[in-house]
Order: structure tokens, then C-alpha cells, then sequence
């Protein structure tokens, strides 16, 4: 098994506040639209800006290609967190693939060779908060990724 | 694809997202940003794209035709830096596949079998934080019972240290035939390194010669982290200790030799501060919970032993190894 | 500046440009691009400012304002390459800064100093393609009169081949107190090599040894790029040959041993490879045209005739440097 | 002095055809646009699409700023130019300032501090065909840079 992530651990990841809480199987490209549009409307809810939405959409997105992709079957979980008071958004995804060998140069920019320049977890890395994944070849991956909302509603501007 | 079939399928996109303001119109569009940056696409060239396609969905204003022109001025500069990521990239891919070489000669340097002598069972495991290891071992073998070994950390990580540990392995070679004791070739180091390296770098050491006949460790020390004795007759850890400055510090330092038998059982842990060196979570992991790792594992065959504390440590920091890491077992069987 | 600030800098540039279409206004949305890529903001922010915008300056129809949730939604892809941007840079930068480190390591291992014997003078230029070099040269001065030296080229360049070089600075330290002759210091060196290094690399060298007192120089070659001698009295350069394998090609190889008598003017002229390989245009530069240029130098000083050498060289190529350079000159006085 | 340029020689430059042949001296920010209006004129006259109008506005653009920002005085000279069967535009800013110390570290990317990441001569280099650079300290530095119109009247589209 291989982990990579902050150096918070596990355990100290988010609340969920149980209400806001969808999941979405992941098997035709359907679903993966069908996710974007659940990650869009909570990111709405949760008083996200409009590119801020469009980046939770994207991130959602590229976490449900890799189970379209490589994987038999696997769930994206999208919630609403807490965390010292201040209200994230929680993207799951978890599949029963292949696993990944070596998460360290996945996580390298210009490791995915499919998709060009913008492709792959280095880039959801970037656009969101937090970042953790842990993956076991052939058994599974999961990642997630938090997106906390700040005070002006939106997310950094970088 | 022509650049007409590119501006009548991005016009497409914006019809029919117009008809159905659809969630699989924009995953359409993301789609379609993939496709450009690996056609190459710059964001000029697609915020001119965008302008033109408009012009086939519906009478465009003239202000919003013009404003493309200036938004198409504004991306040349995105583009500008669009178009350095390839220079970046191909000048990292360059210094990595140097280092990659690099990294080749050197574990080239490092001793291919570890020592085997009757009654005494060895384990190494030594992993760089970098794709260059700056912290060093070697093993040598004098007779069919006696055996040397040095571990020694390079100030920092990375290239220097790796030049620095090429050139302790020279001078390590060069001494090979003059059978000179621990402190002997610990004071020689010091010359070696004192005289050739940046005064700001520095190497600690443990320098030791294991005779498998009378099972005694002979050792010296340059300032290296103290290594572990464990008595199975006690079933307890002590410090191996030693004292000595590490080696460049300061010309003409001078060496004690220590000594220590081992009982069947008892172990010998070598280290680099890599080993200690990590955060588990917030705080820092102490010395003592080291030890108590090491109680979990004891009794088990040296690489054994020495393989599953690499694998306990290395989960505790959440798979982060921010330091090299290199630890020795010697086991008397 | 805010956001509600630079929306509305955004849409006075788009008005200005409406009411002139001029270049100035073009020329300012150049220059706030700068000012948006200094401050991070991304590409999709860029479109999306755009839009905004846009509302602004008149009634934006329904499909415009539509279009640029399309454009955003793509840009997100072009934000991800520009974001990727930040992270190639910093881990190009970290490697950079390792390389000046150990950089300045291997300048240190280089002599300081050029020996200084009477009736002799002693030039050198060496010149790093790369960072690091892979060229190598040193000098050891025996007595008053006599001194050693070695010039040397390790296949290719950059850190693989400055890690080698290390090992041969160590290699050639350790035999200094062994006043070996230059074939047996070659056939000593080739073990070293061969034994250490990947069977894909190796060096060669010339080794020499000058004696002051008679003005002969005593040398050996491996495989290296054959030097020039220059007669005074014929106002002509020979060739100085010599045979031998590179080293770390063959373990066992041997070496012979050829001495040359200077008169006074006459000049010894080693060099590297990376003398004579040169692109002048689209053509290769020839050893003979070499030769013209070293016979309009000769005659001054010998570190002026290298430094001029240099100069000349690097002209032609246009400042183009494809592999590491070092000529060493001496000249009988 | 310091050179650096492609592997043909000064004397392989193009020739240059005389009618069209503008120059533009650089003291106020003011002759900066109108270097640029001449350029992208002559662009637009040579059949360059308007994204290549306009990168060679932002090439003369930013050679211009060069002198305008660093030197006493100097000039941009735009000129048609012809070689093997194509038409170029040529650009050269030629000035008597300060001179580049280190042209290796000039023409690397991140070198200047200034405009932040889009900015100098790596760009203006990637975005012309041509591109060479002669700089003496103390007596001024001189830029010349070629774009070549392809069959398609465009630019590359890279
Ligand atoms: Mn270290
Ligand atoms: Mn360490
Ligand atoms: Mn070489
Ligand atoms: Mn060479």
C-alpha cells in the first residue's frame, strides 16, 4: 500500500454533516456527467463562485475518468464538510481497479501521457485544498479532495 | 481536423449548450480543452476560436466583436507563458535523465553482497530521499571471520552529497590495503575530507571491524548518530556510544576506539539520523518510540528485521521520507 | 486592486478601444496582461472577467453571456497547464541549485594554482559546456623542478560525468605518494575505471610528467585526443602521438611511455575534444584549421596564447559551446 | 561581446527588400505604439493572420519596452523581407545602452524579474521563426528577429 497526502492523518480529516451527502457509481461517460452536475449544484449551495463550481465540476470529472478509464467499478462520494468552523466541499473517489504502482510519479506533472499538458492528479492537486490518496495495486484506489470556501465565497484566486 | 471543422465544432458545443444548458455540454468543453493543449492550441488562438465561433451562432454586437481583439492581446501573454512550460519541462527532463545516471553510478559504488560469517547475521536497508543518496555504507571483507563497515551521513541531500560520498569511497578503497584500526582510518577521513570539502559540509561516521571468531565489535565514531546494543540476556536497548567530531570539522581530530562482545542473540542497530528524523503527524518522533519499534521486531533474521522497521516507519510518516535512510543489523546468531 | 477594480479597468479598455480601435488601447491590454500574469490570475478568471465585462458596455444577447461558461469551462484545462507551470520551475530551480553546490564542490578539486618551474610557462583554459564539467586536469609539483600533469575527458558531460571525475581526483590523490611513472599510472587508473565504472563509460587521458632541469616531458596516452608540440626552430607542429587504450575499456591494459626534448620557444599543446569539435556554420571545424589558428598565437605568453585560443573559438562558433573545453599550453622560455 | 542566434551565420540573413522598410525611434512610450501600429500593418500587408498581427504588435512590443525601459536611445527598423522563395517580416532593435552581461541567463526563462512569467526574450523568441541576439557591454545590444508567412498566410500554430 502506498499514501500520499498532508501530513494530517487520516483520522483528522473532516466531518461530514450528514445531510449533504450523494454518491454517484461510476460506470458510463453518463456518470460521469451526472456527478459533475451533483458537485455543481452542492459547490452552488454551498456559495461557491462560478469558477470556482466549474473547477469542482472539472476535478470531478477527471477523478470519474480514471474509474471510467482503468477501473471495473467505483463510486464518486461528493459532501459537505466542516472543519473549525468553516465549510468544505469532499470529493471521494473510490474504485476496485488496478491500483496505482508508483504514486509518486503520478503525482508528477507530465506523467500522464493520455490527455497532454492539463491532465491528471497533479492539476485536481493544485485546484483544490487538500489532497490525499492512497492506492493498492490490485485492490483499489481512493482519493480525496477537500475544497474549503472562504469568507468571500469563492476559492484563491490562483 | 482543419481549423474550419475546429471553429464548426466549437460552435456546435455552444449551440447545443445554448438549447440544453446541459452539464454534458460543459464536460463536452472540457473534453475539447484537452484536445486543444494537445493540438497545441494556445490560448490566444482559442480565445480567437471563441470569437469567431460566436459570429456563426447569432448577430454579434460590434462591441463584443471588437473585445475580442483585446482579449486575444491579453492571452498572447498567457500564451507567452503557455508556451515556456514545454522549455521548463524539456530542461527538468534533461537534468533528470543526468541524474538518473548519476544515481546508477553511484549505487555502482555500493557494496553489491553483504558480509557472511559464521555466527553473525547481517540486514541492511538503505533508501535515498532523493533519487541521490547522500547517506553512505560500504562492507569489507579482510578474512573468512573478519569483516569492516563504515555508515556515514553527508551533510544535506541530493547531487553534492552524492559527489561528496564518491569521493569517501576512494579514499575509503585507496586505505583498503593498509589494514589500519577504526580510529586510524576515521583520523585519515578527516584529513581526506577536511582538505577537499566546503568547510560548511561535514560527515559523520561510525567506523567498525567485526571479528566473528572472538564476536567482538571494534568501532570508532565522527559525531554519527549513536546506534543501539541490545542484550537478549536483559532483553534491553542501550546507546552504543562514542565520541568523536564528525569528520571535516576540524584538522588533526583524533579517535577512540570502543569495543563490545556480543552474546548469541544480542544485535547491533547502525543508523543514520534519517531513521529518527520524522514527523508523525504534528510532532516529532523521539528516540524512545524508536526503541520501542525495535522491541517489536527483534528475534526476527537481520534483513528481516531490518525490512519491516523501514516499513513500520515509513507508514507512521504517511510515506514521506524527507531524509535518506539507512540502518545496519548485526545479529549474532 | 480588487476584483470589482480590475472588472471595471477591464471594461474602461474595452470602451477606449470601442471608441478608438486604437493601438495604444492594445498596447495597454498587452501590459495588463503582464499585470494579470504577475498577480496569478488564471486563465478561466481571465475569460470570466471578460464576461463580466462585458455587461458593462451594452445589452449582452443571451448566447454571448451563455458562451463564456463554455470558455471558462475550457480555460480550466489551460489553467491547469498554466498552474503546472509553478511547480516545473521550482523543482527546475531546486536541482539547479544542488548542481551550483556541488558545482563549486568539484571547482574546489581542481588545482588552484598552475606549477611554476623556471625556463617553462604554463597556460590553461577550461571551460564547462554544462554546469559541471566532464573534462578533468591537474597538476602536481614534485620538486622544485619537476612537476605532473593530467588532462582528461569523460564521456559525455554534466553531473554523470563530474561524478566520475571525482572518483579520478581521488584515484590520482591516492597514488601521489607512490611517484609512479605515467604508464603505471594510466594502468593503475584503468583498473580504477574499469572496475567502477558502467562498462558504457570511460575516460581518456594523457598523463605527463615535465623535469625542468633537462626540459624533457615524459608521457602516455589513453585513447586521448592527440596534443601538439611546435618546433621553433621549423616554425612547424608535429602531431604528439601516442597509443593506449581509454581507460575503463579493458581491464589490464598497459601503457608506453614517450619523452619529447623542448627547445627553447617550442610549446606542448594538450587539449580536450571539445577544442576541436566545433560547428562553424554547417561545417565541421578540422584539426588543420586548428593548426592555422594556434600558429597566429604562438609566440605570446602561454596563458595569453590559451586565453586568446579560447576567445578566437568560441567567436567562430558563434558562443556556442557543444562539449567541455580545456587546453593546458607549455612553453619553453 | 556576446552573441547568441541560430547556426547561420550574420552574413546568411535574409536581404532586404527596400520599399518596405519602417523605423521607429524609441524615447516615449508613445513611439512604442506607433511601432507596434507600423508592425501590425505590415503584417496585416504581408498577409499574416491577426493572432500573428498581433504577436508581432507584442514582439516589437516588447524589444521596444527593452529600449524604452534599459537604454539611452534606440531604434526599431521593420522591414519585408525575402529568402528562398518566402516573405518575412524582419524586425531589429538596435540600441547603444548598457549592454547584456550574461546572455545565457538572459534567454533563459524566469530571468526576468520584472513582467513576471510571459515576459522577455524566451517569449518573443518562441513566438517569432528567427531569432538573433548581439550584445556588447557598455556599447548596446542588437535584436533581430524574423517571422516567416507560411503558405496558409498564418503563423506556426503553436
Ligand atoms: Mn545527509
Ligand atoms: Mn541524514
Ligand atoms: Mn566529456
Ligand atoms: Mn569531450
Amino acid at each position: 500500500m502506498d499514501r500520499i497526502g498532508d501530513k494530517r492523518g487520516w483520522k483528522e480529516f473532516p466531518v461530514v454533516t450528514e445531510p449533504y451527502s450523494e454518491q454517484v457509481n461510476i460506470a458510463t461517460e453518463a456518470d460521469i456527467v451526472t456527478a459533475r452536475q451533483i458537485g455543481r449544484n452542492m459547490a452552488r449551495q454551498l456559495g461557491f463562485g462560478t469558477i470556482m463550481q466549474s473547477r469542482i465540476a472539472t476535478t470531478i470529472s477527471e477523478l470519474a475518468r480514471n474509474i471510467y478509464l482503468y477501473a471495473d467499478s467505483g463510486t464518486i462520494f461528493i459532501e459537505q464538510v466542516e472543519r473549525d468552523s468553516r465549510v468544505g466541499l469532499r470529493i471521494t473517489a473510490a474504485d476496485t481497479g488496478p491500483g496505482i504502482a508508483d504514486i509518486r510519479k503520478a503525482m508528477e506533472d507530465g506523467y500522464s501521457t493520455s490527455g497532454g499538458l492539463g491532465a491528471g492528479l497533479p492539476g485536481v492537486k493544485r485546484m483544490m485544498d487538500d489532497f490525499f490518496l492512497e492506492s493498492v495495486p490490485g485492490k483499489g484506489t481512493r482519493v480525496i479532495v477537500v475544497k474549503w470556501r472562504n469568507e468571500a465565497g469563492g476559492g484563491d484566486p490562483g | 481536423m482543419t481549423d474550419y471543422d475546429l471553429e464548426e465544432q466549437y460552435a456546435r458545443l455552444l449551440r447545443d449548450y445554448r438549447e440544453g444548458k446541459g452539464e454534458a455540454q460543459l464536460y463536452g468543453a472540457q473534453q475539447l480543452g484537452k484536445q486543444l493543449l494537445a493540438r497545441n492550441v494556445s490560448p490566444e488562438e482559442l480565445a480567437d476560436l471563441h470569437g469567431r465561433a460566436l459570429e456563426r451562432l447569432g448577430p454579434v454586437p460590434e462591441f463584443v466583436r471588437e473585445s475580442f481583439q483585446i482579449l486575444t492581446e491579453i492571452m498572447i501573454e498567457y500564451g507567452n507563458a503557455y508556451r515556456s512550460i514545454h522549455s521548463w519541462r524539456s530542461r527538468h527532463q534533461q537534468l533528470e535523465s543526468e541524474i538518473a545516471v548519476a544515481s546508477a553510478m553511484q549505487q555502482a559504488l555500493l557494496p553489491q553482497r553483504l558480509p557472511s560469517c559464521p555466527g553473525v547475521d547481517v540486514g541492511l536497508v538503505s533508501v535515498p530521499a532523493k533519487q541521490m543518496s547522500g547517506d553512505y555504507y560500504d562492507f569489507v571483507c579482510h578474512d573468512s571471520h573478519r569483516f569492516s563497515l563504515a555508515i556515514a551521513d553527508i551533510t544535506g541531500k541530493g547531487i553534492p552529497a552524492a559527489m561528496c560520498m564518491s569521493m569517501l569511497k576512494y579514499a575509503i578503497d585507496g586505505l583498503g590495503e593498509m589494514e589500519l584500526g577504526p580510529a586510524d582510518i576515521l583520523r585519515h577521513l578527516n584529513n581526506v575530507v577536511e582538505r577537499n570539502l566546503d568547510p560548511s559540509m561535514f560527515v559523520t561516521m561510525v567506523y567498525g571491524r567485526y571479528d566473528a571468531a572472538v564476536h567482538r565489535f571494534c568501532y570508532a565514531t565522527a559525531g554519527h548518530e549513536p546506534g543501539f546494543l541490545y542484550r537478549r540476556a536483559e532483553d534491553r536497548f542501550y546507546d552504543l556510544e562514542g565520541r568523536g567530531a564528525a569528520l571535516g570539522i576540524a584538522p588533526g581530530s583524533t579517535y577512540e576506539e570502543r569495543e563490545v562482545a556480543l552474546e548469541p542473540g544480542d544485535c547491533l542497530i547502525l543508523l543514520t539520523d534519517g531513521v529518527t528524523e520524522r514527523k508523525v503527524g504534528r510532532a516529532y518522533f523521539q528516540r524512545e518510540e524508536l526503541v520501542s519499534y525495535l522491541q517489536g521486531e527483534v528475534g526476527a533474521p537481520a534483513q528481516e528485521m531490518a525490512n519491516r522497521l523501514y516499513r513500520r516507519l515509513l507508514l507512521l510518516s504517511q510515506f514521506e521520507l524527507p531524509d535518506d535512510y539507512t540502518m545496519i543489523i548485526l545479529r549474532r546468531t
